[in-house]
């Protein structure tokens, strides 16, 4: 049909280097075949709060758009607005931190796998058994929560894994050094570090305090990648969510509203991990999961805040898009 | 010293004691050398920022701009210096003016135009993080240059070097208030403005210079900080904020000026990284933290208070005869 | 008649300070009773104790026979006592009007104050005791000190108290409303109050007290009928020395060099066409009614607010647009300033650093303060102005008054500039050290200084100051000189046009 | 005018008629101000869209700042005295997750929950008015340490964003009544809450107190009261945030009050009220969470690129505060 579709994409914060890439690739993508031409993209920002999200979307909401998508900064309080723009008949597809309301459609990472996959690793790889610290994420996130509660329920499956601390990484390579440092003065012996950050943290955490190196479990950051690849006897498994989610959205976007149906509400988008061991899982044999290697999964040249995968398979994006360089 | 106008930082003091002794009754790993030396550390960066703060404070002010002159700073130097060690020559005096210049369009604006510091401070914060995100593109850096990361992480003769930067510029803040023409100035303003007009006190100039030291320590530690995660990334100084103005606080200066010292920001900084050390190792909830947090603030600065030390006072005085009420 | 008030042993402690030690006190229903004392004495202490604001160490006080133990201010209004403190007790963002009323505002069936109400009782109140006028819709911020006291006698009266204390309330007065006070007090106490008076200006504790107690070190020392003591004798006991004499001799120490000549100075409306010429050795006093110039030619002598016209500093010509332009050392101008508490100190700061706040460089060598120069200086003011402080390191808040305004007065000393502005020096002072300050007065005006004096106490104008300015409708309506500097005299000239206009 | 013998001359010659009306507009500049930067604001506005001056655009805007306006209501009050409240970011939290947790489906229940928030909030405002009194704490630090305890009780009772609350709750501010949101007719009520509080003994004594603690005292205003009735509106009204907020999210969360905290002084201190004590008011406070929320959609309407937007909405700010304050400035200058 080739009609141009206004879309906004809707999104409550930019603090952080997940969100430009998410960002960028929106943008990007947009630029390029198959969505050339398709999309009028207006991207609006908000600072952080709830409040300053429904008002922008609620002015998002006068220009009537053909399609709303949102990452939203909380499940549940977005929705009342939201269903307000479902009535208005305007598309709503939330993604990454995905609503609840009922109408918006849905595109995240499978956040009950992620987390089920890297505990079964970290457990298989400590025998079974042995001392824990988990990472809680931010104090009051919803993703938090989940990924928490994923570690948690396969760790206690293995009787002979205990966890014997908890810190709040808030997803931010400092806190996550200073958690795992101050968990590591209290605890003379630890055997894995589950972190919903990036890992590196906790490896370079373990350096400091020169303790040996255990496995550690982050995210599917270039710089994680790296300090896993090029640190001797590093143990990592890294989760993706991946930054392309917002190319999804858009994608799904168009195809509704040229009229291809789409098969489900929910929609999973399934990056590959990665690991300095790969190994099968047993829980969900079907992951695919990556030789951490330089070159491959790590790129000494690109930026470390990157996120990896770049690019969905339908579309080409370079690393250069994908970091702004 | 002067015991009576030095109470809430001796207080401070002995507060930060009692939790290091709590510290070692729940974790006794924490008194070890190793897990010392990174609280030191960790509090430096708190106050290193806090430094400029405390100054701004003093006189009256707030900065809220710190946590994206920091994080400005901070990802400026990895963009520019692309993990070079040479460029830093130029590249960390010029930010650190940059952060000074910074520092000093809030002073203007404040001790000029009188725009409410909360205002003008937060503008300059929101326009700079905007500022950043256009300049860079958002995007990610390279990682810190090794010589950063041996200034905030390196030892010498086993001693942390960030400690012994602390070190100094502790000892010029404390030079600067308690010996120097500005610091009575500075004391003076935050008294009141009026009345230090009145008496030929460089008002404005006291003011800019304390919010342009404020952008100075916020741009270094924005540096140092980099170097002590290996990489700058956004968001890295929101928690800077309530921390730099909390250990302040705790440290015994009023926020409403006049009052204050950096001997007991250094107490503040320490305070607040022993309590989230602390804290992971107590295996609570996120919720029940956020309680002993806030209880154990309120403890440890009502040991501080003023209402506490004047029982103190009373105390030899209890065997004497009383007033009329008795 | 039996005693209303009856205070025995009165004590209170600041830390090593002591304020008072077993003070007693007692005065009839229907006198005005004045309580003298040098500063720092412990008067106003003596009068926040019956004010509920403090609370005594040890002692009782009874009202009306029984025991009187208030533990607020609240509980002491309550009890018929209003005072009228000499901090004053007024708050600068109400109005005229809410300050007055303030905590006994009339209130509409849904707990508002009534407006209406508010302002018709503050023009019954100003009618019914001859006010001066006031508008009183304004924030107190915009009054001047003067005005401000005032207000806070009317706060007192609104009350109708039994007992009603003024704690120097005349300081700030010039001598019609002093004039006018003191007839209220006098009708107050003809109609049954207890008016209880605390002053330095001795005339004026003779013109209208009944009878006279005496605080020395926080102690009592005498209490005696007005008619049956002389002068000499309350001075001896207040001091606990004998004092020659109040006003040095005049000598005449003025040089023909010009220290500070004016040329066409004025302050927006409020102050025009001055053309005055201030020597070098010479004081020159400065009077009007309230609200003529004064302080305008004062504050824009200093540089505060705008001016127009040419200002010539020891034969130069000089633009002061801030204080920090005028205090430039031995060739500058300095002020002792109308408002103590809200321009001249730092309350919440010590004693010395409120001292050297203006003259940090005359203690810096390479940018680093020196304490022991510092300490020097500090001692050295303290010693010569007699400053009753515990250490140089108490809070200029907890001084008494009069030594609040020594401070100020050892603050504009230290500058050393040779131009003096000096605002109602004297206001709060005890007769002891006023005597002394008008003596360092003349031994400076001798050394070369040059001093502009202005002063709400006519007399100390007429024996201080070599001539007089007047000033009326912010122009400079005569200079007296000679046998023209009378009291009378300066009346005259500042009121004459006043009548008419 | 009575002129008696013994009364002494007037303390100052007249002021002349425009004297008194600079001075009288002076007194008034800092609520003037943010009008006109507000008004300014405004016209901006309306240029880039159609459609400002309705009704429909004022039922919108007062929705989206009324959580603010109610949360800055308190922080107004508090800032009055002289003090400053965190903890409102806490009670808001605690507020909203309640609601979201307790209120289940009966109006009755959801009734006397929504009292009883109100009720937690006043009793902690009322705590933290004792604990700065008898501690002789800063404000901040007091509030601070509620805040943190506050939140973690939130997180306690709801972990993470969630709950649900009637269906007729969320309804409120939708329904309209005369073509005005129930939103409209809140702040309305608001409004005339403040007209009343302001002139009562309680309101006055604030006021003196946040300008002028000794005198205050002197006067006869009790310390601890003052701090206990100051402390525990601004709990109440941050309670009430917490409700009108769940009106909007329809959900609790448990670290959503922190949104609030900052925008709160800041509303304020545009509105004119000095983090000193004693000059303001509501209106002020309230002109000030329009701004800032016009702001907002004027950045919108802008179309500025995503980057831009915070630059873009701290220049405005700045502008217009940059303004206001040299023409405060200039006006003072001029009188005298
Ligand atoms: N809060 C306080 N802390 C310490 N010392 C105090 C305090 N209040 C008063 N004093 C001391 O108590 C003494 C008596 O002071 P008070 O004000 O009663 O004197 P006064 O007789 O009123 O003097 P003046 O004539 O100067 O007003 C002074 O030495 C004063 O410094
Ligand atoms: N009646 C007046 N005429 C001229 N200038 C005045 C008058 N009243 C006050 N001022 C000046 O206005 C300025 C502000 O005075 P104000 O007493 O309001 O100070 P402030 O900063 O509000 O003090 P605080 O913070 O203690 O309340 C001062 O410089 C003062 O000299
Ligand atoms: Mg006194
Ligand atoms: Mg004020």
């Amino acid at each position: 049909e080739g009609k141009t579709y206004k879309i906004y994409l809707s999104n409550n914060f930019v603090g952080n280097d997940w969100r430009q890439q998410m960002l960028r690739i929106a943008e990007t993508v947009v630029k390029k075949p198959p969505l050339l031409g398709r999309v009028d993209l207006k991207i609006e920002n908000v600072e952080t709060t709830t409040q300053a999200q429904i008002n922008s979307l609620n002015n998002i909401i006068r220009t009537k758009p053909d399609a709303i998508l949102v990452d939203a900064g909380s499940p549940t309080a977005l929705n009342p607005t939201l269903e307000k723009a479902c009535a208005a008949g305007i598309l709503v597809i939330s993604f990454d931190q995905v609503v609840t309301a009922d109408c918006a459609y849905k595109v995240e990472s499978d956040w009950n796998m992620l987390p089920a996959v890297q505990a079964e690793w970290i457990a298989e790889k400590i025998g079974g058994k042995g001392k824990v610290f988990v990472d809680r994420g931010l104090a009051g996130a919803p993703i938090s929560e989940q990924l928490q509660s994923g570690f948690e329920k396969v760790l206690k499956t293995y009787p002979g894994i205990e966890i014997v601390g908890y810190f709040n990484g808030n997803y931010a390579l400092g806190p996550e050094q200073e958690g795992v440092a101050s968990l590591l003065a209290a605890h003379p012996q630890v055997d894995a570090i589950l972190t919903q950050g990036y890992g590196s943290g906790a490896i370079k955490a373990l350096q400091d305090a020169g303790r040996p190196l255990v496995p550690v479990a982050g995210g599917g950051y270039n710089s994680a990648s790296l300090v896993c690849a090029q640190t001797e006897g590093a143990q990592c498994i890294l989760e993706t969510n991946p930054a392309y989610l917002s190319a999804e959205a858009i994608k799904l976007a168009v195809d509704i509203l040229d009229g291809k149906e789409a098969k489900e509400k929910h929609i999973f988008v399934y990056g590959p991990f990665q690991s300095t061991h790969p190994a099968p899982s047993k829980l969900y044999p079907d992951v695919k999961m990556q030789q951490i290697e330089i070159g491959k999964t790590a790129f000494p040249d690109l930026a470390p805040g990157l996120s990896l995968p770049i690019s969905p398979d339908w579309v080409e994006i370079t690393p250069q898009e994908a970091a702004g360089t | 010293m002067n015991i009576r106008r030095h109470r809430a930082i001796l207080l401070a003091y002995l507060g930060m004691i009692i939790l290091l002794l709590l510290t070692s009754v729940v974790a006794p790993g924490f008194l070890s050398a190793t897990h010392l030396r990174s609280t030191a550390v960790l509090a430096a960066f708190i106050g290193i920022v806090a430094l400029g703060q405390t100054f701004v404070i003093i006189g009256g002010g707030i900065d809220l701009s710190v946590p994206w002159v920091l994080n400005s700073a901070a990802v400026l130097m990895t963009l520019l210096a692309n993990s070079q060690d040479a460029p830093l020559l130029w590249i960390v005096p010029m930010l650190l003016a940059a952060g000074a210049l910074v520092g000093m369009i809030n002073g203007l604006g404040v001790a000029i135009f009188g725009v409410p510091p909360i205002i003008m401070t937060l503008a300059v914060n929101v326009i700079l993080q905007g500022g950043i995100l256009v300049y860079t593109g958002g995007a990610p850096t390279s990682t810190a240059p090794k010589a950063i990361q041996f200034l905030a992480v390196g030892r010498i003769a086993g001693f942390p070097v960030v400690l012994i930067l602390w070190i100094v510029l502790a000892a010029f803040a404390t030079i600067l208030l308690s010996k120097t023409a500005f610091g009575r100035h500075l004391y003076a303003v935050g008294t009141s403005a009026t009345v230090a007009e009145f008496s030929g006190v460089p008002t404005l100039r006291t003011t800019v210079l304390a919010y342009t030291l404020s952008g100075f320590t916020a741009a270094l530690a924005g540096m140092l900080l980099t170097g002590y995660t290996a990489q700058a990334y956004l968001g890295m100084g929101d928690p800077y904020l309530f921390t730099s103005i909390a250990a302040v606080a705790i440290g015994g200066a009023s926020i409403l000026g006049g009052t204050g010292h950096y001997i007991g920001t250094i107490a503040g900084a320490l305070v607040l990284t022993i309590l989230t050390g602390l804290l992971p190792a107590l295996n609570l909830s996120s919720g029940a933290l956020l309680i002993v947090y806030g209880v154990v603030i309120l403890v440890t600065v009502s040991l501080a208070s003023e209402a506490l030390s004047s029982l103190f006072a009373a105390l030899p005085r209890f065997g004497r005869q009383r007033g009329p009420a008795a | 008649m039996t005693e209303l008030l009856n205070a025995t042993a009165i004590t209170k402690r600041y830390g090593g300070i002591t304020a008072l030690s077993r003070a007693d006190f007692s005065a009839r229903a229907g006198e005005v009773h004045a309580l003298l004392g040098e500063n720092g004495a412990g008067k106003s202490t003596f009068i926040q104790i019956l004010a509920g604001a403090v609370r005594p160490d040890g002692g009782t006080v009874t009202l009306a026979g029984s025991p009187y133990r208030p533990r607020d201010p609240q509980e002491a209004q309550r009890s018929g006592i209003a005072p009228v403190f000499q901090e004053l007790s007024l708050v600068p963002d109400l109005t005229v009007e809410e300050n007055i009323w303030f905590r006994h505002e009339p209130l509409s069936a849904v707990r508002t104050v009534r407006a209406r109400a508010m302002r018709e009782a503050t023009l019954e109140l100003f009618a019914r005791h001859r006010f001066p006028s006031i508008r009183p819709d304004q924030e107190l911020r915009r009054l001047t000190l003067a005005e401000r006291q005032v207000i806070e006698i009317a706060k007192a009266l609104s009350r109708d108290p039994k007992v009603l204390i003024l704690d120097e309330a005349t300081s700030a007065l010039g001598p019609q409303e002093t004039e006018w006070l003191l007839g209220l007090a006098r009708g107050l106490a003809d109609a049954g109050s207890l008016v209880i008076y605390i002053s330095h200006r001795l005339g004026e504790v003779r013109e209208i007290a009944d009878r006279i107690t005496v605080f020395r070190n926080g102690a009592t020392v005498a209490a005696y009928d007005t008619q049956a003591v002389d002068d000499e004798t309350i001075i001896t006991d207040m001091l606990g020395r004998r004092m020659d004499r109040l006003y040095p001799e005049r000598k005449k120490t003025s040089t023909d060099t010009v220290a500070l000549g004016l040329r066409g100075f004025g302050v927006d409306h409020r102050l025009s066409d001055i053309d005055l010429d201030l020597r070098e050795g010479e004081v020159l006093g400065v009077a009007g009614m309230q609200g003529h110039g004064q302080r305008e030619l004062f504050q824009a002598l200093f540089g505060i607010g705008g001016s127009r016209g040419t200002v010539d500093v020891w034969g130069k010509p000089k633009t002061i647009r801030s204080p920090r332009q005028a205090l430039t050392g031995r060739d500058g101008l300095a002020l002792v300033p109308e408002d103590r508490r809200n321009h001249g100190l730092l309350l919440a700061k010590s004693v010395r650093e409120n001292l050297t706040l203006s003259v940090i460089q005359r203690f810096t060598r390479f940018g680093i303060t020196d304490p022991r120069r510092e300490g020097a200086l500090v001692d050295e003011m303290i010693a010569t102005l007699k400053i009753k402080t515990g250490t140089p390191e108490q809070l200029a808040g907890t001084l008494s008054g009069g030594n609040q305004q020594k401070v100020i007065f050892g603050k504009m000393l230290l500058t050393e500039a040779r131009i003096l502005l000096l605002y109602d020096p004297t206001r709060g002072i005890d007769v002891g050290t006023k005597g002394e300050i008008f003596q360092l007065m003349r031994d400076l005006a001798a050394k070369g200084y040059a001093i502009l004096f202005y002063s709400s106490d006519l007399a100390e104008l007429v024996h201080v100051a070599d001539r007089v300015a007047v000033l009326r409708n912010g122009r400079l309506a005569a200079i007296l000189e000679g046998e023209q500097n009378s009291e009378r005299q300066i009346l005259r000239a500042a009121m004459l046009e006043t009548r008419a206009a | 005018m009575t002129v008696a013998t013994s009364s002494p001359s007037e303390l100052a010659h007249r002021p002349s008629r425009a004297a008194i009306w600079k001075s009288a507009l002076l007194d008034r500049a800092s609520l003037i101000i943010p009008c006109v930067m507000l008004i300014g604001l405004l016209l901006v506005y309306a240029s880039l869209r159609d459609g400002v001056f309705t009704l429909d655009e004022l039922n919108l805007d007062t929705a989206a700042a009324m959580t603010l306006i109610l949360a800055a209501t308190g922080q107004t009050i508090v800032l009055l005295r002289g003090g400053i409240d965190l903890s409102i970011g806490g009670m808001i939290s605690l507020g909203t997750v309640l609601a979201a947790t307790r209120f289940g489906t009966d109006p009755a229940q959801a009734a006397a929950w929504a009292f009883g928030i109100v009720a937690i909030g006043g009793l902690v405002g009322a705590l933290n008015g004792i604990l700065i009194t008898a501690l002789r704490l800063q404000p901040f630090l007091v509030t601070l340490a509620t805040w943190s305890i506050l939140s973690g009780t939130a997180m306690i009772i709801l972990p993470t964003d969630g709950g649900s609350l009637p269906s007729g709750w969320t309804m409120f501010g939708v329904s309209t009544k005369l073509g005005l949101s129930s939103s409209v007719w809140l702040l309305a009520v608001l409004l005339v809450f403040w007209i009343w509080f302001k002139r009562t003994r309680l309101g006055i004594a604030i006021r003196a107190t946040g300008s002028n603690e000794r005198s205050a005292f002197l006067s006869g205003v009790s310390p601890i009261g003052i701090n206990i009735a100051t402390y525990g509106l601004s709990g109440i009204f941050a309670a009430l945030a917490a409700l009108y907020l769940t009106t909007q999210t329809g959900a609790g969360s448990p670290t959503i009050g922190k949104d609030y905290i900052l925008p709160s002084v800041a509303a304020a201190v545009i509105g004119g009220i000095s983090l000193f004590g004693g000059r303001g008011g509501l209106v002020g406070t309230i002109i000030g969470a329009f701004i800032l929320t016009i702001i907002g959609n004027l950045v919108f309407v802008l179309e500025v690129s995503s980057y831009w937007q915070p630059i873009v909405s701290g220049i405005i700010l700045l502008v217009a505060v940059l303004a206001s304050s040299i023409a405060e400035k200039s006006a003072r200058r001029s009188l005298s």
